[in-house]
């Protein structure tokens, strides 16, 4: 198999459609990597659940850190200029009322449907839904960010969920280590391939069918 | 003369009886977290309480493990407690939130191995709608309709209708008896000021019967500013401040 | 006819059951006289529809005006320590929560099954509701505050109303110049009664059957 | 860049077609109304309004009676206009509102007369339903339910449910094409900060596809300050500050 993509280039991918001035959530785990590949040149407010907006990057040292402003996941980061803070209903008030311009959410399966199942761990008694259900459903746009399959090689783009659904005929896009898909109409179409990489072999890993539209392009970063 | 401060932790929580409904705030920082509210209740002893919480919480083991991983980037608090601990004691009868489970295989909270064992119940519920069902005990809405659930099991045994076309759930209001929240700064008329992200703390303040807010300092009345205040004193019951030095043991009465 | 009561005398009937810590919202035109004779030594927290919470009284000379306090009426009042300023939402999800101990509220008909009428005025086109059927609906306490009769002797107090109504079962006192009444399982119940006045004399100014215990007293502010 | 700042009242509500749907914020002080938008408004020429507002506006005539009564007390603004603008010059075709009418016998709105003469529409509803309208409307969510309202004409032709015994309308949520509020400070980013009582100002911004903000003064961003914001930018797509001189005439450009 050719070789997969780093997740600093599928960052790159999904941080491309970051419009100036676009209200961004990324949720937890691939997703919080996007922040760092705003393109250049572009203001992003970047929205957290717990009632955070506009913060910046990371905190990369304890002289950065300001034990107040946190993210979802433990994580410091730090205060910008114009920064917000809320409570947790005033921040899913701007989820539900569609104020937020894209989600990007990991995902366990996605489903030609547009269906989102990112809740059940594998072996857990119980899973978790966050907010992810909100931020999927009521988004202007959301996209699935994840490995083109399990670690056990299974698809994670299939005709049909099979596990417990965070959202329904919500995703719009589907970035992976291998490909970007767009969920059309009941259909998973193949949009950009990663180098190095046929159609055939990405149907290969993927559990449903791709349109393969005349204009498939290589992903490029260009 | 209002003043709703009282003077300790286990004062504050004296009378919240077993089988009790309980809001809790805080998530995502262990310095948003009502810690001492926390630890109190399980030093009162009482049981069968039914929680609300975005997080069924890490319990103490799983902190001094974060303790530890933080540790490069910031002193997680030694005088952090959260669910987890109320769990771990066997007080829990039922958690209705939206993370109940450590992520990640390795991480298994008390949460977990107490539903694992089938002495607690779970109702799982998406963050935005939980919020807003506390929000609407506060507001005294009965019940509203949100385009998030439909088709998923958190609509299950709920009325689905049509608006504009998009199926909504209908949900309802989740009031409780009390409410623990954690706040910056509080006068004497229970006005809050928060500081960070307000999370479920500023949501569930006047959601419950009792609100109880523990904060870092009580300043004199006038001190937070009309345009500052962001809970008005008219939600909030019960004041207590937290120790200014950090008491790390749960079961050290406060 | 015996002498009514002056309206601070109607207020000061009011204001006794202002209890120290009371949340109390006052409504246009003769309630508002209540904030003036809050009872010596209790601290009460008023609630001004617009957003205001716990202003003190109203300013008397240009010189204690700050133009952004001001309550409903187009009324400047102080500011006070404590005091909170709140949106719209805000200020009636606090009323709707049940977060509000005491409202008074003016009447044009009050009846025996608590029903309130406060939005008509004779002679006009509209009749403004305001913020009363919130109050009047979900308020622990709503006093209902007037004159006796109108200014053509009818009386106010009715059996039923007939003018279009502000909140149904909502009265749970009626202060006016002339007695005290409570509603209670659809009777109105006369408890104080101003000087000088006999039970018979103020029935025939109302409109409903008044029921008299026989723990009748005489209105007294002592 | 983000940058929602405009140069003139006029290029602010430049695309407000006739027929639009209307938030318009503030009530009880002439220093909440969001004057020179409406002042905008009458000279962009858009008809067949439909408003949602507190209330339907005292108008010119009146404003100028109040200016004199209020003369001891305070200088009521000479750029003060209301709805009641809009109203006299036939502007609107229905409103929305708690407060239709001037109180007493003898103060007669422009509103009032154009519904005498059949110009205009009124749905009126209570302030507590309005408000909640608007934040549903907001906030994403479609309807829901209030104990207030039942057995009065506010709940005729809306459904009518029991939630613990006690009945319940339910209400709609009220979105609208623009919003027109005041607020006090902005940054470039549409965050604003408010003094004094916040009233249908704060809880329009956002409930709108576009939201106009009017403002003292735009300051740098950081300046207003993450726990000092009460209106987050995303809830408002564009800023306009207020002369710093009053104009005092309606149909002067600016």
């Amino acid at each position: 198999m050719p070789e997969r993509l780093d997740l600093s280039v599928m960052a790159m991918v999904v941080a491309r459609e970051f419009q100036d001035g676009a209200v961004v959530n990324l949720g937890i785990g691939l997703p919080l990597t996007c922040a760092s590949y705003v393109p250049e040149g572009r203001e992003v407010i970047l929205h957290s659940e717990h009632g955070l907006l506009g913060n910046g990057r990371l905190a990369q040292d304890r002289s950065e850190v300001d034990p107040y402003v946190f993210i979802v996941g433990n994580r410091p980061v730090l205060a910008a200029p114009g920064m917000t803070f809320l409570s947790h209903d005033e921040s899913f008030a701007i989820v539900r009322g569609g104020h937020i311009d894209i989600t990007v959410l990991g995902g366990l399966q996605v489903d030609a449907a547009g269906n989102l199942a990112n809740t059940h761990v594998p072996g857990k008694i119980a899973g978790n839904l966050g907010g992810a259900p909100d931020l999927a459903t009521c988004a202007k746009r959301t996209v699935g960010m994840m490995y083109h399959t399990t670690r056990d090689g299974e698809p994670k783009v299939v005709e049909r969920c099979t596990m417990p659904l965070t959202a329904v005929a919500c995703v719009d896009r589907i970035v992976t280590d291998v490909a970007v898909m767009d969920i059309e109409a009941g259909r998973v179409v193949l949009r950009e391939i990663a180098p190095g990489w046929s159609v055939e072999e990405v149907q290969a890993l993927t559990g449903a069918r791709l349109v393969v539209p005349l204009d498939l392009r290589e992903i490029s970063l260009g | 003369m209002i003043n709703k401060v009282v003077a300790t932790f286990d004062e504050a929580v004296a009378d919240i009886p077993s089988g009790a409904m309980i809001h809790c705030g805080g998530f995502a920082s262990p310095f948003n977290m009502p810690s001492y509210l926390i630890a109190a209740l399980a030093r009162q002893g009482a049981s069968g309480l039914t929680f609300a919480s975005t997080s069924a919480g890490t319990g103490v083991e799983i902190a001094a493990r974060l303790r530890a991983q933080m540790a490069p980037l910031v002193d997680w608090p030694l005088d952090y407690w959260d669910l987890g601990l109320l769990a771990d004691l066997g007080r829990m009868r039922k958690l209705i939130t939206s993370f109940p489970a450590g992520t990640g295989r390795e991480t298994v909270w008390p949460f977990e191995r107490a539903l694992e064992r089938g002495e607690v119940e779970l109702e799982l519920i998406g963050q935005g709608s939980l919020a807003e069902r506390i929000r609407a005990a506060k507001a005294g809405i009965a019940a509203f309709y949100t385009p998030v659930g439909p088709g998923t099991a958190t609509a299950e045994g709920k009325e689905v209708r049509d608006f504009g076309g998009v199926p909504h759930v209908m949900e309802t209001a989740l009031p409780a008896d009390f409410a623990l929240v954690r706040a910056y700064r509080a006068d004497r008329l229970g006005n809050l000021v928060f500081r960070g992200p307000r999370t479920f703390n500023q949501t569930m303040a006047g959601a419950a019967r009792v609100t109880i807010a523990e904060v870092e300092e009580v300043v004199p009345l006038g001190e937070l500013g009309p345009e500052a205040i962001h809970t008005p004193g008219v939600y909030v019951q019960r004041v207590v401040v937290r120790p200014s030095t950090p008491i790390p043991s749960w079961d050290t009465p406060c």
